[in-house]
């Protein structure tokens, strides 16, 4: 298990800090894919934005590995006993790039106007937010209406990007020609984008934080075949392939080259979890002995040391166990497919046929739609596959037109941030392919869900999520099949690359290379 | 005179599978300096593969196995292929039948004329170009300068093969291989042509070896005369001896077969017409688009002429003349402009598709290429059935009539369950003639029908129709570019031009009397005219 | 005129195919499930009804389907062919952006395929039955029966991965910033094995042609006629017979040179070529409507100009057509 | 003609491995009752190493050899459905285009430039993509994208044979223009469209598995393209994931398209490849 001795040797340079004796200067070539569709974080936060962009805006903070907060643009914080004030201390001397000053002024312009209009999962959170205010140029107040537990997790760059007031107050910001040059304040400059090809960032000059970055200047290339990204990195082309940038059996082969180190850290805050999605409206899914006879039927070991290459950990129930509130005290779903069959039989299943929907990113999600195929098959579920691609696929969820559908979400460190809004009832909505898109509704949970968001004391926060675990993997309103794992594959003469809880999202800041 | 050429027991050897193991056997023949020797024979009869095997352009598969051809002291058989090459276009030169594909469609006449001289490395490029412009003069080719820069398809066919002919002149070669040269001309260019010859002949004082099937024109140019059937020399000699009195019964057959003119006595017919055509025209408009203004031929021009029940009416005229055209327009095949085609008081020419369908059996054709008139894929009782049926014919009725019709063209009842490649030329024209009949038709258009054919197997397909004829009182509009095939059916002939009709009348008037420039032009041109007409006053003596 | 009224006809059809075209392309693309919001909405790890209505709204979505087909078509009338929202630029610039490099890739490979083709084709006509022409034809064979994609993996995985020789995609070195001799030799190297897995095929396609046409054409009577003139082999093979059988090997070769535009997706997948073929089918993903049909559009219109070149070449090479029309 | 055929050494070849291919696939139930599917054994197990798995497993531990036999199936299935349906589209209009000129052919041949104007794998890559990957849908779009071929070479020979005299013959034995284009012209029309069609399937073949490739296949139905789309990212580790579906297409497309030429000069010997006819 290479990849994890490389793990704590990285978590291990995080803490050294100044430690080692780090060179300045280099480039780096990164791989991103897909092509981001642009790289203004406020507009756009899918993936491949968040890796790039993460290196030209920054957040007030910044995140561990284990999910601690640690200074961002803010150098300090403090929250008032009641959980309802959160004050942030802004460094001095930050400038954006193109040398105006940060101020707090910028903040509130990002968290309270800006993001609230553009950003959907933000605004989920600052619904609990009743002002944000600026008592001077570096001195940001939030005031929340009630506790939020989770509040101190929504600071990172990708969730509350800090965007320039003074491009974009006042003008449509999708339209703003600026998106296409963004501004941040982050240790990168965006210096040039050829589309299907690379984009160029390079080092800022006068970044707030003494001698970083090292990096003089860095390339995100886009490479759209995952053989050729393979190639490309065992040809010295890139010297590193983010999670998921190419398919785990490369991942194996890749790792074993000499000189090339993998590390399955830098996900932390998000803690992918792949789920199938199981109809509970229509069809045999919605009978809950089917769907604990899927999950019994499922030979997830199988899954995760073959199509998966042993990356990843098999989950016991919705929260990922890297996120905060995890409980293992749950009914445990081997591979047994003779429980399975008395379930079908019980239930009197009819050999109706059960469309899968798999997750169009790829071979390693297509192999294990069809691994699922056949292991529901042998328990004698009848199963089509059901392929399309990424517009389909979002259509046909967001639609409820499915009846088994594979997917994987962040969880953002906390369930009441990215568990909870998948099993609500109030997230039962049309339209979108992130909220309850299963339909399970269970009112006694409903609640408890929302008082455990609210709850100030920790403690007793993990109690109730302890209860709602136990409750709801009973019910098995989804088919959890993997806490994912995207080893990020780098050439060892690179250090410090993954030091926080998103990984190279915001990691290349402290990266530097050996020569 | 010396000989320039003497071919000492030639065989060519054809590959296995061939329906006869030797093209040619053993044959042997003279050419002399200045003399034009005639090699006469039928298709197959192995004439042009002697011409080949002397170039060195026999077909793969074929081979020389025996014999010499000594030219020049030296046998060119045996020579290697290198200086054969030499020999080929500077001391042998030959042209070919089809003019339309002997020249290369994207060089320019002049570059075509020029390239012999380069392929023998002669003179300069300005100077080969210099000779190949007195060439293009000397072969009396109209504004030379112009012909040098034009390209193949913008000549007619007897320009071409001037053309050819100022390219195998060249080099002054002591012999020249002249290969049915001018059977695919009209007779008019083919008289001009063999003109030519005659005179180069004399003025270059080369040996000709000329392949013809036609006797008219061995007639007109022959100084010697070898008959080939099969492959082997039936008969040689000089010209006067061959044609006044030939030796072999073959010969013989040839010299009958080919029509001499002699003019069959005019017949009474009855004066009711079963065809009636008036002011028929056709217009042809080719092109013509967006950005493009149409070229217009008119093909038939106001053309007005009747058939009586029982007669035969010839149609002659040069290719282009419109005598096709009339033909199928009076079947319909083509639809008039303007004008009427009333056959047994219904105008053709009105009739709607489906009523037309209906009428259908009341003219019907006979084709020109007997290889293509009939389809491939179907035996012939049901080409000669399909008619009928379609008519309404009961089917055991139309096959027992077949039967019978097969038995009339004198093929046989159990030829009926055969295809068509089981034919010779000759009898696919006989199944198409009963074909026509198998519709009971009014009158029969043979357009063409004997033209593709052998001249003895042409003899036996017109005593047919004249059998015919007199047999089931047929009424028949007989085209043909030949007058004297015309000589030996009709009654009357028309004779068509550019789409006119130029002149109409009894045989006789026509032949011993025309009135028109153009018809006396075209008897004129008749290869072995005055030879003919010899046999003609003996046919009345 | 004589040349030109016929090239003037075809422009004219030319132009109303491209609208049809574009109608036509304009509903398929409509037809496909999802739409270009619901995409970047899922691509952003979350999303509800507002930001997909946001977008919506941007892309003009919100409007009536007719309403969107119309001003569709206006738009391209007055050759405007859109915004991508997606990629947040006007179609035209994000093509343009691509075209170059799509047009060298798939121009070399189309040249070198005919060159190559027509030369051998020629050999192996004039070998015909020995065993070189067996060589030869059973070559072209295989490379014709050679999944293309297949083609290129092999040739990145040997000459690129194994003996590192050549670069296995991309169009030029990132960030080395080369310029003038340096930089095109640099594009050069990284031409060489898409233009010649994408020309291989083609190239066996027009090798076979020719042979058959060399061989076809050397029956004719001129063919004849030159031997009799005493010209010799090479001669007669160059200035008759290749002449002629030239012709239809051209004019295939233009049908196939505009097809080849748009056809080159496999090719720039595997080699990560930055062409419009990669910018279609990844629009096509992200139903990235204007963008999909813009690429449509001009590699319609790049079949076109080409069939278009080859007429007029053929005119010239023929002079027969011209007076036929 | 049989006998023309025969004696072309290619052609013979040709139907030799058509056959074998042909009976694998229909007797892929007996050889592999498990199906193409079945995970039987260790994932990447190397070929020739362990009885029974000749052709080694897939990243998923399937049998190889099963998957070559079952996809021989769906890519034959392809290759022939698509062609007829080509077939069915392009010989009518080309027929009626030849044969009743005029406007019917103008009109005809428009909508066939227009379709040939479109650049095709484009075109089939969005029909796929927007019909969604399934058997039919893949069918139908390499259908649609290569009937105009077929349209032109039958207008071609339909214009060719209706001059021939023995169409004129049967015009004035009053048959109808229907009955003679069927009974006369379209049967002498035949040797070259069966040239063509032997043609298709090989590119038809080629296509699917093209489409498979980028993605575009039938997650439902084993076919070599989808394996060899499948087995490309492991190309590096696993050779032979990708390269016996690779062989086996090289081989059939091969195998058709030297029947094809063996039949071209079997049936037109005028412009037979060899020129000596």
């Amino acid at each position: 298990m290479k990849h994890l001795k490389a793990t704590t040797f990285l978590i291990a340079a995080a803490f050294a800090g100044q430690a080692l004796a780090q060179e300045a200067g280099g480039r780096l070539d990164i791989v991103v894919q897909p092509e981001p569709p642009g790289l203004m974080l406020g507009l756009v936060q899918n993936g491949p934005t968040q890796l790039v962009a993460g290196d030209i805006y920054e957040g007030l903070l910044r995140y561990t590995t284990d999910l601690e907060p640690e200074p961002g643009l803010a150098k300090s914080w403090d929250i008032s006993e009641d959980g309802l004030t959160y004050t942030f201390h802004l460094n001095e001397g930050v400038k954006w790039h193109d040398g105006e000053p940060f101020t707090s002024a910028d903040v509130v312009f990002s968290a309270d106007v800006f993001l609230r209009e553009t950003h959907a999962r933000l605004r989920a959170s600052l619904a609990y937010v009743d002002t944000i205010t600026a008592p001077d140029d570096l001195t940001v107040v939030f005031k929340l209406k009630e506790p939020f537990g989770p509040f101190i997790s929504v600071f990172e760059v990708g969730t509350m990007p800090m965007i320039p007031k003074h491009i974009y107050e006042g003008t449509d910001y999708a339209t703003n020609e600026m998106n296409a040059t963004p501004i941040g304040t982050g240790p990168f400059k965006f210096d040039k984008w050829e589309k299907g090809s690379f984009i160029h960032l390079v080092k800022n000059e006068d970044y707030y934080v003494d001698g970083l970055p090292h990096l003089d200047e860095v390339y995100y290339r886009v490479i759209p075949d995952a053989a050729s990204r393979a190639v490309a990195f065992e040809t010295g082309e890139v010297d590193v392939l983010p999670g998921g940038s190419v398919e785990n059996w490369d991942v194996a082969r890749l790792t074993e080259m000499d000189g090339v180190c993998s590390t399955g850290s830098g996900w932390e805050f998000f803690a992918p979890l792949a789920w199938m999605w199981l109809n509970n409206r229509e069809g045999p899914t919605s009978d809950v002995r089917f769907r604990q006879a899927i999950m019994y039927a499922m030979d997830r070991e199988f899954v995760r040391d073959v199509v998966w290459n042993g990356f990843g950990k098999i989950p016991t129930g919705p929260v990922a166990s890297v996120t905060n509130f995890y409980s293992d005290g749950v009914t445990q779903y081997d591979y047994n497919p003779d429980k399975a069959k008395a379930l079908l039989d019980e239930m009197g299943y009819d050999g109706e046929t059960v469309r899968l929907l798999p997750l169009p990113y790829g071979e390693t999600w297509q192999r294990w739609a069809e691994a699922v195929r056949q292991n529901l098959s042998e328990v004698g579920i009848n199963v089509e596959i059901d392929s399309t691609d990424v517009a389909g696929w979002n259509e046909k969820t967001s639609q409820w037109d499915y009846d088994m559908a594979f997917t994987y979400l962040y969880q953002y460190g906390d369930p009441a941030l990215g568990v909870s809004r998948n099993y609500t009832a109030d997230r039962i909505q049309k339209g979108s392919p992130w909220n309850n898109v299963e339909g399970y509704e269970n009112p006694e949970l409903d609640a408890k869900w929302a008082a455990a968001a609210v709850m100030a004391d920790p403690e007793a926060r993990q109690d109730a999520y302890d209860e709602i675990q136990k409750e709801i993997v009973d019910d098995v309103p989804v088919a959890w099949l993997l806490e994912l794992e995207f080893p990020t594959i780098y050439r060892c003469n690179v250090h410090d690359l993954v030091t926080t809880g998103i990984g190279l999202n915001d990691g290349i800041r402290n990266a530097w290379i050996e020569q | 005179m010396r000989t320039v050429l003497s071919i000492e027991e030639l065989s060519i050897a054809l590959p296995k599978g061939a329906d006869r193991p030797h093209a040619v056997a053993g044959i042997s023949m003279k050419i002399a300096e200045g003399e034009i020797l005639c090699v006469v024979g039928e298709s197959g009869s192995g004439k042009s593969m002697t011409a080949n095997a002397l170039m060195g352009l026999l077909p793969p598969g074929v081979t020389v196995d025996g014999g010499r051809a000594v030219f020049d002291g030296q046998d060119v058989l045996s020579l290697p292929e290198t200086e054969r090459q030499k020999l080929r276009g500077s001391r042998i030169a030959m042209i070919f039948q089809e003019p339309m594909t002997a020249l290369n469609p994207l060089m320019r006449i002049g570059e075509q004329i020029s390239e012999v001289f380069a392929a023998h490395g002669m003179y300069t490029q300005t100077e080969r170009e210099k000779r190949a412009l007195s060439l293009v003069t000397e072969v009396g080719l109209p504004d030379p300068a112009k012909i040098m820069r034009a390209y193949p398809f913008q000549l007619s066919g007897g320009q071409r093969q001037r053309a050819m002919i100022a390219m195998a002149l060249a080099l002054e070669p002591e012999l020249l291989i002249a290969d049915e040269p001018t059977t695919a001309l009209d007779v008019t260019t083919q008289a001009q042509i063999l003109d030519l010859i005659l005179d180069l002949r004399t003025r270059r004082g080369m040996g000709v070896m000329f392949i013809t099937h036609d006797f008219g024109v061995v007639a007109e140019i022959a100084d010697k005369v070898i008959v080939m059937e099969k492959g082997i020399a039936v008969e040689q000699g000089t010209a006067a001896e061959v044609l006044e009195n030939p030796q072999h019964p073959y010969t013989r057959r040839l010299l009958d077969a080919i029509p001499t003119g002699r003019l069959p006595e005019a017949r009474a017919l009855e004066p009711a017409p079963v065809l009636e055509i008036k002011g028929l025209r056709k217009v042809y408009r080719t092109g013509g688009g967006l950005f493009r203004e149409a070229r217009e031929v008119r093909a038939v021009d106001d053309v007005s002429l009747s058939i009586r029940r029982g007669e035969v009416l010839g149609l002659v005229g040069e290719s282009g003349s419109g005598k096709s055209t009339l033909g199928r327009t009076v079947v319909r095949l083509v639809t008039p402009d303007a004008g009427q085609v009333l056959v047994g008081g219904t105008d053709l020419a009105a009739l709607s598709e489906e009523e037309l369908r209906r009428s259908r059996n009341k003219v019907q054709m006979v084709f020109q290429d007997p290889y293509a008139s009939l389809n491939p894929r179907h035996r012939i009782l049901r080409a000669l059935t399909a008619g009928p049926v379609a008519m309404g014919k009961p089917k055991p009725d139309a096959e027992a009539k077949a039967r019978e019709l097969l038995e009339i063209v004198g093929l046989g009842a159990e030829t009926a369950d055969r295809f068509p490649h089981e034919f010779s030329g000759g009898q696919r024209q006989r199944i198409g003639i009963a074909r026509a009949l198998a519709m009971e038709p009014e009158l029969i258009v043979a357009d063409e029908a004997v033209s593709a054919l052998d001249v003895s197997i042409q003899a036996q397909v017109l005593d047919l129709l004249r059998d015919l004829r007199s047999r089931l009182g047929l009424s028949i509009l007989f085209i043909t570019h030949d007058l004297r095939v015309a000589a030996q059916l009709c009654d009357r002939i028309a004779v068509m031009q550019k789409g006119r009709l130029v002149e109409i009348g009894a045989v006789h008037d026509i032949f011993l009397a025309p009135r028109e420039g153009y018809t006396r032009d075209l008897l004129a041109a008749v290869p072995g005219a005055d030879w003919a007409a010899e046999n003609r006053t003996r046919g009345f003596a | 005129m004589a040349v030109l009224a016929p090239i003037l006809g075809r422009l004219a059809k030319a132009l109303i195919t491209l609208l049809a075209i574009a109608v036509l392309n304009f509903f398929l693309i409509h037809a496909a499930p999802g739409d270009p919001a619901v995409v970047l909405a899922g691509e952003a790890g979350a999303a509800d009804e507002q930001m997909i209505a946001q977008l919506r709204e941007r892309f003009g979505l919100d409007q009536s389907f007719h309403v969107q087909l119309g001003s569709y078509v206006w738009n391209i009338v007055q050759l405007d062919f859109g915004y991508s929202f997606r990629q947040g630029a006007p179609v035209l610039d994000l093509i343009l952006e691509r075209l170059p490099a799509t047009l060298i890739l798939t121009l070399t490979a189309f040249v070198i395929s005919l060159t190559l083709g027509i030369a051998l084709g020629v050999a192996a006509s004039a070998r015909v039955g020995k065993a070189s022409d067996s060589v030869l034809t059973t070559l072209a064979l295989l490379f014709y029966a050679t999944p293309l994609y297949w083609a290129a993996l092999m040739a990145v995985l040997v000459f690129s991965v194994e003996l590192g020789w050549l670069p296995g995609f991309g169009y030029e070195t990132v960030g080395a910033g080369y310029s003038g001799l340096a930089r095109i030799w640099d594009v050069i190297k990284h031409l060489i094995l898409p233009a010649s897995t994408l020309g291989l095929f083609f190239m066996a396609v027009y090798m076979r042609m020719t042979r058959a046409s060399m061989l076809e054409v050397a029956q004719m009577d001129f063919v004849k006629t030159a031997r009799a003139k005493g010209l010799s082999g090479p001669v007669i093979r160059r200035r008759h017979i290749l002449r002629n059988a030239i012709l239809p090997v051209v004019t295939l070769a233009g049908l196939q040179a505009g097809q080849l535009v748009g056809g080159a997706v496999l090719t720039e997948t595997v080699f990560a070529w930055p062409g419009i073929g990669r910018l279609m089918f990844e629009s096509l993903a992200a139903r990235d409507y204007n963008t999909i049909l813009g690429v449509f559009l001009v590699s319609a219109a790049m079949v076109i100009v080409f069939n278009i070149l080859t007429d007029l070449v053929y005119r010239l090479v023929d002079p027969r057509i011209g007076a036929r029309a | 003609m049989i006998r023309r055929f025969a004696s072309n050494k290619g052609a013979v070849i040709g139907v030799l491995i058509l056959l074998i291919v042909i009976g694998l696939a229909l007797s892929a139930d007996l050889l592999f009752p498990r199906g193409p599917w079945a995970m039987v054994q260790r994932p990447f197990l190397v070929p020739f190493t362990m009885d029974g798995f000749p052709l080694g497993t897939d990243t998923l531990g399937r049998d190889v050899a099963a998957g070559l036999v079952h996809g021989a199936r769906v890519s034959l299935l392809v290759g022939l459905v698509s062609t007829i349906v080509a077939l069915a589209i392009g010989v009518p209009l080309g027929a009626v285009a030849g044969f009743y000129g005029g406007w019917a052919d103008e009109g005809a041949m428009r909508f066939t430039e227009f379709f040939q104007t479109i650049p095709n794998f484009a075109l089939a890559i969005v029909l796929v993509a927007i019909l969604e990957p399934t058997l039919t849908s893949i069918t139908s779009a390499i259908a649609i994208v290569s009937w105009p071929p077929v349209a032109r070479l039958v207008r071609a020979e339909v214009m060719a044979v209706k001059r021939r005299e023995y169409v004129d013959a049967a015009r004035l034995a009053g048959l109808s223009n229907f009955r003679i284009l069927t009974g006369e012209v379209l049967p002498n029309t035949v040797s070259p469209i069966i040239v063509m069609a032997s043609l298709m399937v090989a590119t038809a073949i080629l296509l699917e598995s093209s489409l498979s490739f980028l993605g575009l296949g039938d997650p439902n139905a084993m076919s070599w393209g989808y394996m060899i789309g499948a087995a490309r990212t492991v190309i590096r580790s696993a050779w032979w994931l990708s390269f016996f579906p690779g062989v086996a297409i090289l081989v059939t497309v091969l195998a058709l398209n030297l029947i094809g030429e063996g039949l071209n000069d079997a049936l037109n010997p005028h412009l037979s490849r060899k020129g000596t006819a």
